[in-house]
């Protein structure tokens, strides 16, 4: 029995939570699971597989139910907490934070701010494959990159996945809903298509953690986090805001921000 | 369907010479759910105003677009014409095809097509158009007046003496400001001090002005009609109201020798002090900076001496908040500091001064009881030369603009000198006379021809010391070039006048715009001098540019009669192009999911969290709301709103929105 | 390290003491000015009077070589050269078209990136803080700093020391153990546009700047231009002539006054070339 | 609809390029009529739409001017202190620094969005910024990638 069992059989009995999201078994992988009895607790587990963003859930109040949850959170998972919380989203008495070390020990956090210093001392790495990508893009002309991306997003056929994977795409109401204006035509067509990811890039921009939930979600594999990716990198450079002191970077300012093209 | 109705204007010819009215008229009509369209001479005159009144009831028009000038010009004509037929005002949009169309493009097709392109974006704006209610303020009934200068003490007392109540700030210890220092006054030689401190006397008296000296405005929020102040009021270190003024602890302070700031750096002062013996309020002041106690802890002679036990050293600065409806900045001037010019000397060579310390030598209250001497050794100087432009009209080494006062005060310190040293000789050197306004030119005029002041075209080079004479070398343009070199015992810089340090942070303060030198910018040239573009804040004095007295006294009374007359109302209405964060049914409320985003977006703190609750006063959503007594209208929020939850009134999303795909589509 | 290093013509000429004592100086703090390959005249004489893209295009050479050679920064010595250069290098950056006709006409590439160094520039950045340790002689007199007009302006391009007050050189003096008088013609005019053709202003001119030097008690006169000093010592005769008193104070080169106080002699700084005697007493 | 082509001496028949441009109403709307008060002349294939305050200016509208057909566009507002509402515009300027590296990374022409400070009393800066861009977006040539992504359907069409 592993340590994250035992607490979550703990924590189940003594009802200090209702239920416990977190990893199981899937048929090739693992996948999200949400642990309501005692009895199933077995079925936990925690391993470099676990790659599903679980706090996408935390702001659907009708899977939650009416009681306290714990939630078993990797470390990307925890950064979209991080910034969940930044934007009001989430109640502290709502939640019971744990997450489990390399040596399987069970963490359980106090409350946000305790999780926030577990986080402060772990660099956000971008994934080598993917930093290649983005160099390579860097390094094409304008017309490569136009015809690259238009290749890829002409097969995006709009099933809004990657919408609904991305922990920070809670709104009640998506930009793509709204009809007077239609901002953006709700088919798929390369307007449109091009139209939703620059909004969806832009909307994450500063508050994106970069957990890749939304590429993987992706049904046809469209590189659609270079985006938000390679925002992460500007937006870093431009303005300082790294992921701990970021969260609201583009509605505030500083008056020295620098720039070379207003003129 | 709407029923819109498009209004052409010729403007005279303003329009007409370069767009082909009738042709506007006749393309606006092929518009979808144009109604009617007609082109006429003068729209804003009174039968053209009727031209769109009688169109709105016999057409039944539920939109109006009337295409003149730009909107900043008659906007509100039109809209105030509209309503007059019954029609929202906010119904009716300008097309702005003088400004920025027929007055910028020489006349043919291609500008006609401008301007019914414009016509046609804004017909489709308008028919996305809501009618609105304008917003009733209420209005605080009392003023702030920033600066205690001649330009504050003149618009305090108008606006109190109009029986409105006024909060005068003064930084200093006392009011006064430069008119305080200066010695007599051109063109009529009367004594500065004489007729200014029966001003400050009455301020001090005044029951409906309340004076804060040593004092400056921390903060400043809200809008017109509603601001709030929150003003420091420096410790003083002295108890005011045990204080009689009598003066003793200055003349007990070991600490003599601090530079003083109302003689300009000629004389000294004590660190407890009084700027000057006719300063309102009369009472000392300690600066701490130079307080031997403060800085040693050890001392407190002044409170020993103190009769009534005034002197309080544990004193604080404060911090007081105050409602106020109108502010009034007259923060005044500074003088260039010219070491600017090394190759003058000033710092170098004590005989080498500015004007205002010339003012200073020249007072009968000044460190010299009014006699002229040099500073050096306090000798009289035999020959005097007056370096006018000492920084002015000069782009490659001091500053573009012309100082405006400076032609009439040198000429009025040369005259000074010929009266007080006989037989005495003077030189200006000068690059143009500007002595415009009443009396002036004929005082120069007098300098020159009666008192035998010596006038030099030219300018000069370079100020040195030789044998205890100052060489002023330069060059008399007049006389072909000629090199001229006099050997003077002292030397005076009319130095430039330069915005106050501090006006642009002041400014940024109060959010009111200024120059590049730093000079508040009224709202209009011409036709808004005294207004700033912050709807409530007004101007007056050389806070907006370089100015002498009766001009100074001239714009704090038109200060003043703008805040009068926004006090004489009951309620101030306000436009309301406001934004607003949508509500809807239950269970959502609104779209709004509450991320506070557009909070740190909004410059005037509009926006609050609201707690949507159930009847059991359970919180069930918290939401964006909008205060629209503090909302500005800019918009920063709209754009910023992922879920577009926030729109704002009169440029809504699909107004614009409408407008942009009007103006691109054929 | 290396430096690039463009003479010009007087360095190769009447002011060889200049030449002599900027390079043994650079040497003594372990740099070495390498001379621009194929350099050619600044344009300082008639053509930049004469003819406009003449004057633009031998100084864009100039720069192209630096550039081709691979030099970040020259020095150049000569104020008048160092004043042809910077001028150019600023009117070519500000106008593109201006630009392309000049590289047409030199064939060459040309970025206008290479850092123009006055000999002044050159001791800040690489010698002084090396300056204080090195002193062997501190240089004890009154000395007049001297810095005529093509060193310091117009202060809109060369962006060098004040304009009307220049002190860099003061500041340099002082750090070698000399007080630096203050006096009122560091700037003005020495006559060096009329050295050849009328001797009788340059005797005034200079006269006017060596007498007040002297009334003031300089025992010595720093320059940093080779114009300035000619006029100074070589036409000392008219300029005694014209003051009607004989004025003996020598004229040094800046690099000379510091090289001597850092022990070098007086043969390697060419301070045998000057035509009024150098005798200082300590 | 009256043709706006401009025969050339050489009968090449210049583009005209079509460009909007977004501006707050307190500066560069001001510094626009400055521009006409002064009678100073310029392109006439500049439109003008109104907006409160730079702050307003939604980025979708920059994207929505492109695919209605828009060849350029000028974005300008206050200069950085001088916002009528004190700080719209260095909001704006954040979200146009980042907005702008997002569209360069997918290849979208940044070179056609003109971003500009012009003052109420810049009437002549207001008067060049139009006549460079023309010229600029001239240089360019048509949107045509752009338009042919929005006009899709046309293109089935064809």
């Amino acid at each position: 029995m592993t340590k994250l069992v035992e607490k979550a059989a703990s924590l189940l009995r003594e009802g200090a939570v209702i239920k416990v999201i977190g990893y199981e078994e899937g048929s090739n992988k693992t996948r999200p699971f949400f642990c309501e009895k005692a009895e199933d607790v077995e079925r936990l587990i925690y391993n470099g597989r676990c790659t599903n963003n679980l706090a996408v859930y935390l702001t659907k109040p009708e899977l939650l139910g009416s009681g306290k949850v714990a939630v078993v959170a990797t470390v990307p998972t925890m950064r979209s907490i991080a910034q969940l919380v930044k934007e009001n989203q989430l109640k502290e008495e709502k939640f019971l934070l744990l997450t489990v070390t390399k040596e399987d020990e069970v963490v359980e956090f106090s409350g946000f701010k305790e999780m926030n210093d577990y986080l402060a001392d772990i660099q956000l790495v971008i994934d080598t494959k993917e930093q290649e990508l983005i160099n390579k893009l860097d390094g094409m002309n304008r017309e490569q990159r136009w015809a690259f991306w238009q290749q890829e997003l002409s097969s995006c056929f709009k099933c809004y996945a990657c919408r609904a994977a991305c922990p920070l795409c809670y709104c009640s109401r998506c930009v793509v809903e709204v009809n007077a204006p239609q901002w953006i035509e709700p088919w798929a067509s390369p307007l449109g298509n091009m139209e939703w990811h620059i909004n969806r890039a832009m909307h994450l921009a500063g508050r994106c953690t970069g957990c890749g939930a939304c590429s993987d979600a992706c049904p046809l594999g469209i590189p659609i986090h270079l985006l938000t990716h390679k925002m992460m990198e500007d937006i870093d450079r431009d303005f300082g805001a790294t992921f701990n002191n970021s969260g609201n970077v583009l509605s505030t300012y500083k008056v020295e921000d620098k720039e070379d093209f207003i003129r | 369907m709407s029923k819109i109705g498009v209004f052409i204007c010729h403007c005279g010819e303003n329009i007409s010479a370069t767009v082909d009215c009738q042709r506007v008229a006749e393309e606006a009509l092929k518009i979808e759910e144009v109604e009617y369209a007609i082109d006429y001479k003068y729209m804003c005159s009174d039968p053209g105003q009727t031209l769109i009144k009688q169109a709105i009831k016999e057409k039944g028009l539920d939109g109006v677009v009337v295409a003149a000038c730009s909107p900043r010009m008659h906007e509100p004509t039109f809209r105030r014409a509209c309503s007059e037929a019954g029609l929202n005002p906010y119904l009716c949009e300008i097309a702005n095809i003088r400004e920025h169309c027929s007055w910028v493009h020489e006349k043919g097709d291609a500008t006609t097509q401008k301007a019914v392109d414009i016509v046609k974006s804004l017909v489709a704006k308008v028919k996305y158009n809501k009618p609105l209610t304008p917003i009733e303020v209420p209005v605080t009934k009392k003023a702030l007046v920033i600066g205690g200068g001649i330009a504050g003490i003149q618009a305090s007392l108008d606006i109190a003496n109009c029986g409105h109540k006024v909060i005068l700030v003064e930084k200093e210890p006392s009011i006064g400001g430069h008119m305080s220092q200066l010695s007599e006054t051109f063109p009529t030689l009367d004594c500065s001090q004489c007729i200014l401190t029966p001003r400050m006397v009455e301020v001090a008296q005044h029951p409906n002005i309340t004076l804060y000296t040593y004092a400056e405005v921390e903060h400043l929020e809200g809008f017109i009609g509603n601001f709030k102040a929150s003003i420091r009021l420096k410790a003083k270190s002295i108890d005011e109201k045990l204080c009689t003024g009598c003066g003793l602890c200055t003349t007990k302070c070991p600490n003599k020798k601090i530079s003083s700031e109302f003689n300009a750096g000629l004389g000294l002062r004590t660190a407890i002090y009084v700027p000057f013996p006719q300063a309102v309020p009369n009472k000392p002041v300690i600066d701490k900076e130079h307080c031997t106690y403060y800085q040693k802890g050890k001392c407190r002679l002044c409170e020993k001496t103190c009769p009534t036990g005034a002197i309080s050293f544990d004193q604080e600065d404060r911090i007081i908040t105050e409602e106020i409806g109108a502010v009034v900045v007259t923060t005044g001037f500074d003088v260039l500091k010219p070491n600017y010019f090394p190759e003058y000397g000033f710092g170098k060579y004590k005989d080498v001064i500015t004007g205002l310390q010339f003012e200073r030598l020249a007072s009968a209250s000044g460190p010299t009881l009014g006699e002229i001497r040099r500073p050096s050794d306090g000798a009289i100087p035999k020959k005097i030369v007056f370096i006018a432009c000492a920084g002015s009209r000069d782009p490659a080494k001091g500053i573009h603009y012309c100082s405006k006062i400076c032609c009439m005060y040198t000429a009025k310190h040369a005259m000074l000198y010929q009266h007080k040293v006989h037989g005495g000789e003077s030189y200006v050197f000068y690059m143009d006379i500007r002595a415009a306004g009443k009396n002036y030119d004929e005082f120069v005029r007098r300098a020159i021809e009666e008192d035998g002041v010596n006038y030099i075209r030219g300018r000069v080079a370079r100020v040195y010391e030789k044998e205890g004479k100052l060489i002023v070398k330069g060059v008399d343009t007049l006389l072909g070039a000629t090199p001229v070199e006099i050997e003077a015992d002292m030397v005076v810089l009319a130095t430039a006048s330069v915005a106050n340090k501090g006006a642009e942070e002041l400014a940024q303060k109060l959010h009111i715009s200024y120059d590049p030198y730093k000079f508040f910018a009224e709202a209009h040239p011409k036709l808004k001098p005294v207004e700033t573009n912050t709807a409530g804040i007004y101007l007056a004095g050389a806070c907006q540019a370089p100015k002498d007295i009766p001009e100074t006294v001239g714009m704090a009374s038109g200060a003043a009669v703008k805040v009068a007359a926004l006090f004489s109302q009951k309620d101030l209405v306000r436009e309301p192009l406001v934004a607003v964060v949508n509500r809807t049914t239950p269970p959502l409320f609104s779209t709004c999911v509450g991320c506070f985003m557009c909070q740190t977006a909004c410059p005037y703190h509009a926006i609050e969290a609201e707690e949507i609750k159930d009847r059991n006063g359970n919180v069930l959503k918290t939401v964006a709301k909008v205060n629209p007594g503090l909302c500005q209208g800019c918009g920063t929020c709209v754009a910023f709103c992922r879920s577009k939850s926030i729109d704002i009134q009169g440029y809504s999303n699909e107004q614009v929105y409408a407008e942009v795909a009007a103006l691109l589509n054929d | 390290m290396e430096i690039g290093f463009y003479p010009g013509c007087s360095l190769k000429g009447t002011s060889l003491e200049y030449n002599e004592s900027v390079i043994t100086l650079a040497k003594a703090f372990d740099i070495e000015l390498v001379e621009l390959n194929d350099w050619n005249c600044c344009g300082a004489t008639a053509a930049h009077s004469m003819d406009r893209e003449l004057s633009l295009s031998l100084v864009a050479r100039i720069l192209a070589l630096a550039e081709q050679q691979g030099f970040e920064e020259i020095v150049v010595p000569c104020a008048s050269c160092y004043n042809r250069l910077s001028t150019v290098q600023y009117e070519l950056a500000q106008d593109t078209k201006l630009l392309d006709k000049i590289v047409d006409i030199i064939k060459m590439p040309y970025f206008g990136n290479v850092k123009i160094l006055n000999v002044v520039q050159f001791i800040e950045k690489y010698v002084q803080d090396n300056l204080a340790a090195k002193v062997v002689h501190p240089f004890r007199h009154e000395v007049a700093c001297y810095y005529g007009c093509l060193l310091v302006r117009p202060h809109k391009i060369l962006q060098f020391d004040q304009l009307e007050d220049p002190q860099s050189m003061d500041k340099l003096m002082t750090m070698i153990g000399a007080t630096s008088i203050d006096w009122a013609f560091k700037t003005e005019c020495c006559g060096a546009g009329l050295s050849v053709s009328r001797t009788d202003l340059v005797g005034r001119l200079s006269g006017n700047i060596l007498k007040d030097a002297d009334d003031r008690g300089a025992k010595a006169l720093v320059v940093a231009c080779p114009m300035c000093h000619s006029n100074l010592d070589m036409r000392r005769p008219a300029i005694n002539s014209y003051l009607n008193k004989s004025i003996d104070i020598p004229i040094l080169y800046i690099t000379q006054a510091i090289g001597l106080a850092i022990g070098l002699t007086p043969k390697d700084l060419g301070l045998d070339r000057h035509f009024v005697l150098i005798n200082l007493k300590d | 609809m009256i043709k706006l082509e401009v025969i050339m001496d050489d009968n090449k028949i210049e583009f005209e390029p079509r460009i909007v441009a977004f501006v707050c109403n307190w500066c560069t709307y001001a510094g626009a009529d400055l521009t006409g008060t002064s009678r100073l002349k310029y392109a006439s294939n500049v439109k003008i739409v109104r907006f409160p305050c730079t702050g307003r200016i939604d980025f979708m509208l920059i994207l929505k001017a492109f695919a209605n057909g828009a060849d350029g566009i000028i974005v300008s507002g206050c200069h950085p202190n001088d916002c009528h509402y004190t700080s719209g515009n260095f909001h704006a300027r954040r979200r146009w620094i980042v907005f702008r590296n997002l569209l360069n990374f997918l290849g979208i022409d940044i070179a056609r969005i003109r971003y500009s400070w012009v003052s109420a009393a810049e009437g002549a800066k207001w008067a060049d910024l139009v006549n460079n861009t023309v010229a600029d977006i001239r240089e360019l040539g048509p949107y045509t990638e752009y338009q042919k992504v929005a006009n899709y359907m046309e293109e089935h069409h064809d």
